[in-house]
């Protein structure tokens, strides 16, 4: 008897760890996804290793990575653009030395370079120089650039994604944003009138031999890879939406839209439909019974009472395209530009992390960049999770 | 009154109409990658490794890695997950603890697959120092499926009529006697065709394997749980979008396509057989 | 002019045979209970009456049934207009997840009743018939949940009273419920017969013979006997009523 | 109100109008032996057919009662009660029949003042209306009290019958060719001793509605 | 066996009980007064309490069944009907007691064979023995149709009932002293007369046990 | 000794004070029912007695309940070893989905008994016991949900007298079955007195009046009136114990 007493004790220990665990896991994502995302915002704006210097004169003590990148882009020409005296902006990369210096100034092993690159910035007032640091002098005479790092504004302000350019890579989040946004929109508003329209015809209007065989091809479907429905996309969507609008190309906004509206609807289709079906047969029956007709008794009653499950429905379906990586990934182009239109190639937050994490040198910035947007997904299913929480409990509030 | 009979006649046709239109999207999906993959099976499709750049040859390497991961996965989310799920149901009845859990697990099964990549590549690839391997895969994978196992096992067990327990512990019987004496054997079918769709769901997932087990191309099979090995959406995703020739490798994508689905179709036959056997001799016997 | 008339009525759920040849007739202002073991056709003759039973695929009538001499089956029928004449309380109560007032008015809208005056007096005018008036004249703008099991039974009635039905079903109405909510009940119908006809299923012998002016006893799907409730109670006609009565039955 | 208050209201109204009926019988029976009355003996005679209807009319609601709303408490002991009464009354105004009859049968049976008198005839009379008058008040006011007076003016009314006998038996002797209608009258006070009887168990069956008390078969002293 | 047919059973047993016990007064106290037999009807006396009793016990199953069972039909027939055999029965019971009594208080009741003969005392006390007899059976067997007899039988008991009066006039014309005694004798035979009231009640509550037909203030005539 | 013997019992859930001190004493081998309106504490009270309350949070209870003389509340009392002596049958009919005789095998088997002649008689006695046996003799190995509503509410007190308890507790446990099945527990529940003690909650009065020696009325977790069941149904000493029963409560 004792002995049973403590086995059962030992259970109940084991039952709890694993009851844990996925506290302990959703701890561990934040902590990690976090951890890394972090790391960003002490990121040089600057290229790892290198370093830009300004001559001492010039009153500018900050650059952001996107005023950097148009600077060397030549799109910003003069100091007073970023907040300077009004000078033109000389940009001077290690190649271009050999433009100021000959080679022999340089020296065979370039060991002459830190010399001529300090020399060259003290005399050129408006010089902005993108330089190694090995190549920085002990006593180097001008400003160097060298502790900034990529400030939250500039990440989630940022206009540009574009982690491979140099001198500084371009970690803007917005593209990448408005771009789930418009796939996940055009999803949700292509999904929802019809997933809902199957929910009703298959709760109440279908006879039961056709739901028999519509229910299951819907569970089917649910269950079906999301590798496959982007595949499917890619053959058959992308070329058509090319065809049909005479793009330049088929991956867009608009086919990753579709792809996530049919991958969205079994989800909204089964829970609006389970939601429909707990309305009680009573509830149903009374409404008839008191002369109203079908239609009448489904929007008045069944409906109304199963708002909150068709409302998680409508969330959930949500949450599923914003989370879904693989399918868009392949049919959206991934254009990391800010979309005017659905029917230009977008780039979103799943789908760029799925491209860019194998490339990413592990500790880079891009790396933590890539956590960041993980962490910005992680925090938006969060919120949808929580919200379907408060909606399903809303039902019995009242 | 007529009013109210010609909405009702309005509405409902379109209603079928969406849902018929919805249906036969569905279904062309279905049939395109069926008719299209149909013709490229064979015996070597599925038992030979790729070939030239993946324009020839086979997905044997790819089933096999899905299929270790699938057991690997398997055997961590099931124990962990049931368990869990019996915690949960049986244990935490109604204290705040148990409440924090369950919002905590509905919480992981919102979390997008290319999340549980990141995790996965961060904590098992990197912290942990597993590399790409079976091991990472399965173990990212597991997370991934484990909310579904807990979800299914704590629904099933939901499902359970308090009077059964009630009515076991009136006889005497210890609360663990009557879980897996009562509770557990009611609520068996459930969970196992919940398992089984849980392993649809698994067999498909490719963002979380991206960067913790999945391989581009491995023509031979792993030795060990800390080997990279190919897996069959992984492989489909790549032959499809950044294979040598995209255009001549499309037939093998279709074939993958078609191995992948199937993969589906089996387990949810196999899921729905099970639920009717196990209905059908809770009635009979 | 009878009520309730039924003729030769068969009823099959696909194949199997649930009524065998009903012919029961009521008159104006009369309560019948109909009574017998469980599985013996009350809820579907009941149903009959309303055409609730249309619901169910697979089922098939023959036979007539005349409500204020009008053929209910007949071709052409309106079923929700029917279903406007001839109320129905079901086992357990079910009000809507509206308000208390919008529960009773529902009924006024869906068939087409806007004037708001109209359908505030006959709301009231329903609550006060369900003997319910007092208990929730100061919170018609509550949620009907908020009600007590009993008081929501009522409720059920009074929204069934508010489009005036000729004929009101009632199946098991008070099962669910406590002995008072049940006794309430049981006054209610008393009172309700003064305006309207009913027919209650009960398994509650007790409530049948305390509500009822006449009771049918169904056994297998035949009616056995039908007389006054005083009859069955002291002296029924057939020995199988007497033994279902007096518990001496299986 | 309840549809079994009203039932059992109803019944109540109705055993009292029995009630009264049987009172006016019973008095109007003992008006006419004492006066010689015989038109109001031939209305006492009339009455009885529908003192008999209201019998079964009470009867039949109480085992209707029973029947259809399984009273329990108060409620059942009423009914029981009511039951028991009911044929109690019906029983004492066959008894005013009965001297009614007599009276009517008897055409030659005029009554020595003296043996009246000697008998109590007239004091038993107004004995029995008494008892009846206060058994209807005790029910009617629920006061179980009242009843009690009841079992010992019964026992002055047996006092009463069982001198009776002597008295008559004298006066026979001193009248024999008087035989027959000196038996007459002593049918009339048998029946009055009857009356009383049934006054007596009215009064236990109103105790027993009230207080659940069985006094039947005891002494009544309370 | 369901409990409510047990507790029946037992009701019905004791009914019958009663019964038998009635009808062994009422033979007992004939016997006595046929033979003069003082010691027999001492007997009778004596048994009296025991039946008292009896009728509270079988008064109080009834009320039991009807409280705690809600006997409907045959059943609620069947307790209406024994709870009014049961008071009808003591009512008998309480005949013979009283004819008993009669005997014991008048020690020098000594009956002119004659009388005895003329007055067919004899043959009215075979006949109400006969009566509770028929009304047993009636009841033990649930043949109405015994009962039917018990209504004409009734009839001749009053019919010998009345024409008593007449006999005993003309012998107390005839033998004035003994005019106490014949008055104690004309006791004998109302009380006789009663008795056979009484069993035609029983057999009236017999039908409406068996066939639910009321009969009470019917004639007979079935 | 008495049977069951509650002294100055107080209930309580969280706040909400369910039992008011009750104190009622059962003698071996009596029916005792509880009647009340919803919601008084019958079924509070009769969880208490087997400690089934124990599994609900925040319960609190103060007073004692000695069983046969035992206090199940004192410390060192082992729950499982108490509900074997205190047996429960449920509202609804709970049989597991198991073979009709290995769900009364159940009992046994959990208590650690594995000798197989012993628990194949106890079985057949038990089943015998709750007058089941000529209904299942033949399908002891069939499952046990393939019996009528009644027929498994017999196998739940099959499956509870099978581990000899001493008291048997009730809850409702024919509200959920027709008219006839109703009756057969009734009748069984007067065989089972014999043996066993058995205490019973019941929302129907008249079976109140039919199964039991005693009845204790409840009222908002008080004991308003504990006596023979005859008094109370024909002269209770309370008027609220009258008002009930006669229905003219509320
Ligand atoms: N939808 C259905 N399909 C098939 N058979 C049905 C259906 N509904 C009822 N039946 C069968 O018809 C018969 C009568 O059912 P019904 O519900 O009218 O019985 P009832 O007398 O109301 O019983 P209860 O007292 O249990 O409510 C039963 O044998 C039942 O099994
Ligand atoms: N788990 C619980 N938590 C809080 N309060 C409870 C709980 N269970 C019961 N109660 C309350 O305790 C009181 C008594 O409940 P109990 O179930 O004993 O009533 P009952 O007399 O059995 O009623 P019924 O006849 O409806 O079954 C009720 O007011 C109820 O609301
Ligand atoms: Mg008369
Ligand atoms: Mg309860
Ligand atoms: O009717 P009685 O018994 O009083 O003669």
């Amino acid at each position: 008897m004792q002995v049973k007493r403590f086995f059962e004790k030992l259970i109940e220990g084991f039952l709890l760890i694993s009851g844990s665990i996925t506290s302990i896991t959703i701890l561990l994502i934040v902590i990690f996804l976090f951890k890394e995302a972090s790391g960003l915002f002490t990121t040089p704006v600057v290229e790892e290793g290198y370093v830009l210097a300004f001559n001492k004169e010039n009153p500018i003590k900050h650059l952001n990575a996107y005023q950097i990148k148009q600077i060397f882009d030549s799109e910003i020409s003069n100091w007073n653009e970023v907040g300077g005296k009004d000078m033109p902006i000389e940009v001077v990369r290690l190649s271009d030395l050999t433009n100021y210096y000959t080679e022999e100034e340089l020296g065979a092993e370039f060991e002459h370079i830190p010399a001529k690159a300090s020399e060259l910035t003290a005399k050129t007032p408006g010089i902005v120089l993108f330089l190694p640091k090995q190549y920085v002098a002990k006593k180097f005479d001008g400003i160097l650039l060298d502790h900034e790092t990529i400030r939250p504004g500039d990440f989630f302000g940022g206009k540009e994604w574009y982690p491979t350019s140099t001198p500084s890579a371009q970690f803007g989040l917005l593209p990448l944003i408005l771009g789930t946004f418009w796939v996940s929109l055009g999803a949700i508003l292509l999904a929802l009138p019809f997933g809902l329209a199957v929910a009703v015809y298959l709760a109440e209007i279908a006879s039961m031999r056709v739901r028999n065989v519509l229910k299951p091809l819907i569970e089917l479907l649910a269950g079906i890879p999301s590798v496959v429905y982007g595949f499917f996309g890619l053959v058959v969507i992308v070329p058509f939406l090319q065809q049909t609008f005479g793009l330049p190309v088929g991956e867009t906004a608009l086919a990753g839209s579709i792809i996530l509206a049919i991958m969205a609807l079994p989800t909204i289709i089964t829970v609006a439909e389970d939601s429909m079906r707990t309305v009680p047969r009573a509830m149903k029956e009374a409404s008839l019974a008191l002369g109203a007709t079908h239609w009448q008794t489904i929007y008045k009653v069944i409906v109304p009472y199963a708002k909150s499950g068709i409302m998680s429905a409508a969330v959930l379906g949500i949450g599923r395209a914003i989370g879904e990586t693989m399918a868009v990934l392949m049919v959206t182009g991934n254009a990391a530009v800010i979309p005017h239109t659905l029917l230009e190639p977008v780039r979103t937050i799943p789908a760029t992390i799925a491209a860019e994490l194998g490339e990413a040198p592990v500790g880079s910035g891009h790396y933590q960049a890539l956590f960041a947007l993980g962490a910005i997904l992680f925090l938006i299913t969060m919120i949808i999770s929580i919200s379907v929480e408060l909606i399903s409990k809303k039902k019995y509030a009242k | 009154m007529q009013s109210k009979r010609i909405s009702q006649a309005i509405a409902f046709t379109l209603f079928k109409l969406m849902s018929y239109a919805v249906i036969v999207i569905l279904v062309l999906i279905l049939g395109f990658i069926i008719s299209r993959g149909i013709g490229v099976i064979n015996w070597e499709f599925l038992t030979a490794a790729p070939e030239e750049g993946m324009t020839k040859g086979g997905i044997f390497p790819a089933i096999v890695g899905t299929f270790y991961l699938i057991i690997g996965s398997s055997l961590f989310s099931f124990p962990i997950g049931i368990m869990s799920g019996i915690y949960m149901n049986e244990y935490a009845t109604d204290n705040k603890l148990a409440s924090f859990i369950r919002i905590m697990t509905n919480n992981l099964s919102g979390v997008p697959s290319v999340v549980f990549g990141l995790f996965g590549m961060a904590l098992f690839v990197n912290t942990l120092g597993f590399g790409d391997s079976i091991l990472a895969g399965s173990l990212t994978l597991g997370l991934l499926s484990l909310p579904l196992v807990i979800r299914t096992t704590e629904e099933s067990l939901k499902a359970i009529d308090n009077s059964f327990r009630e009515g076991s512990l009136a006889l005497g019987a210890t609360k663990l006697q009557t879980i897996q004496k009562v509770v557990l054997p009611m609520a068996f079918p459930n969970i196992i065709t919940g398992l089984i769709l849980s392993i649809g769901r698994v067999s498909g997932e490719t963002a979380p394997i991206l960067f913790t087990v999945a391989a581009y191309f491995l023509p031979k099979l792993p030795n060990s749980i800390f080997d990279q090995v190919m897996a069959l959406p992984y492989h489909l995703y790549v032959i499809s979008t950044s294979g040598t020739d995209i255009e001549s490798s499309r037939a093998m994508a279709y074939g993958t396509a078609f191995v992948l689905i199937s993969i589906i179709l089996i387990i949810n036959i196999l899921a729905s057989v099970l639920r009717n056997y196990f209905a059908k001799k809770v009635k009979m016997n | 002019m009878l009520t309730i008339d039924a003729k030769n009525v068969d009823f099959y759920y696909s194949e199997f045979h649930a009524l065998k040849n009903i012919n029961l007739e009521v008159e104006k202002n009369k309560v019948v209970a109909l009574i017998g073991p469980s599985g013996c056709g009350k809820s579907t003759f009941l149903r009959l009456l309303n055409r609730m039973n249309d619901l169910i695929d697979g089922t098939r009538m023959t036979g007539s049934v005349l409500i204020e001499g009008k053929d209910i089956y007949a071709p052409g029928i309106r079923v929700d207009e029917l279903r406007k004449e001839v109320g129905m309380v079901f086992q357990k109560p079910n009000p809507f997840p509206k308000s208390i007032f919008e529960n009773v008015a529902y009924g006024l809208r869906v068939n087409g009743i806007s004037d708001k005056n109209f359908i505030e007096e006959r709301v009231v005018q329903s609550i006060k018939s369900a003997a319910l008036w007092d208990e929730v004249k100061d919170k018609l703008n509550k949620s009907a949940f908020a009600l007590s099991g009993g008081q929501q039974q009522r409720l059920c009635i009074a929204r069934t009273l508010a489009i005036s039905p000729k004929v009101v079903l009632m199946d098991e109405p008070a099962s669910a419920l406590d002995p008072i909510s049940t006794a309430k009940i049981e006054e209610l119908i008393y009172e309700l017969k003064k305006d309207y006809t009913i027919m209650i299923v009960t398994h509650n012998m007790q409530q049948a013979s305390r509500v009822s002016d006449k009771t049918a006893y169904f056994y297998l799907g035949e009616m056995i006997e039908y007389d006054d409730t005083i009859k069955i109670f002291t002296n029924p006609k057939e020995l199988s009523t007497q033994n279902y009565i007096t518990g001496r039955f299986g | 109100m309840r549809h079994l208050e009203q039932e059992i209201n109803s019944l109540r109204q109705d055993i009292i109008e029995m009630w009264r009926m049987t009172i006016s019988q019973v008095y109007n029976a003992g008006e006419a032996i004492l006066s010689f009355d015989k038109d109001l003996a031939m209305q006492v005679s009339m009455r009885e057919r529908k003192i008999d209807a209201f019998e079964l009319k009470i009867d039949s609601e109480c085992e209707n009662i029973i029947a259809l709303h399984q009273p329990v408490a108060i409620d059942l002991r009423l009914v029981l009660a009511v039951l028991k009464i009911n044929s109690n009354l019906e029983r004492i105004a066959d008894f005013a029949y009965g001297i009614s009859r007599i009276l009517l049968a008897n055409p030659s049976l005029i009554l020595d003042a003296e043996l009246i008198t000697d008998s109590k005839l007239n004091s038993m009379i107004q004995q029995v209306n008494k008892m009846l008058a206060q058994g209807l008040e005790a029910f009617e006011t629920e006061k179980p009290q009242i009843a009690a007076a009841i079992f010992s003016e019964d026992y002055q009314v047996d006092e009463i019958n069982a001198n009776v006998s002597r008295k008559i038996a004298e006066y026979i002797k001193k009248n024999p060719e008087r035989a027959y209608e000196c038996l007459q009258l002593m049918g009339v006070f048998r029946k009055l001793e009857r009356i009383g009887d049934h006054c007596s168990n009215i009064a236990e069956e109103i105790f027993f509605f009230t207080d659940a008390k069985i006094l039947k078969h005891t002494d009544k002293k309370l």
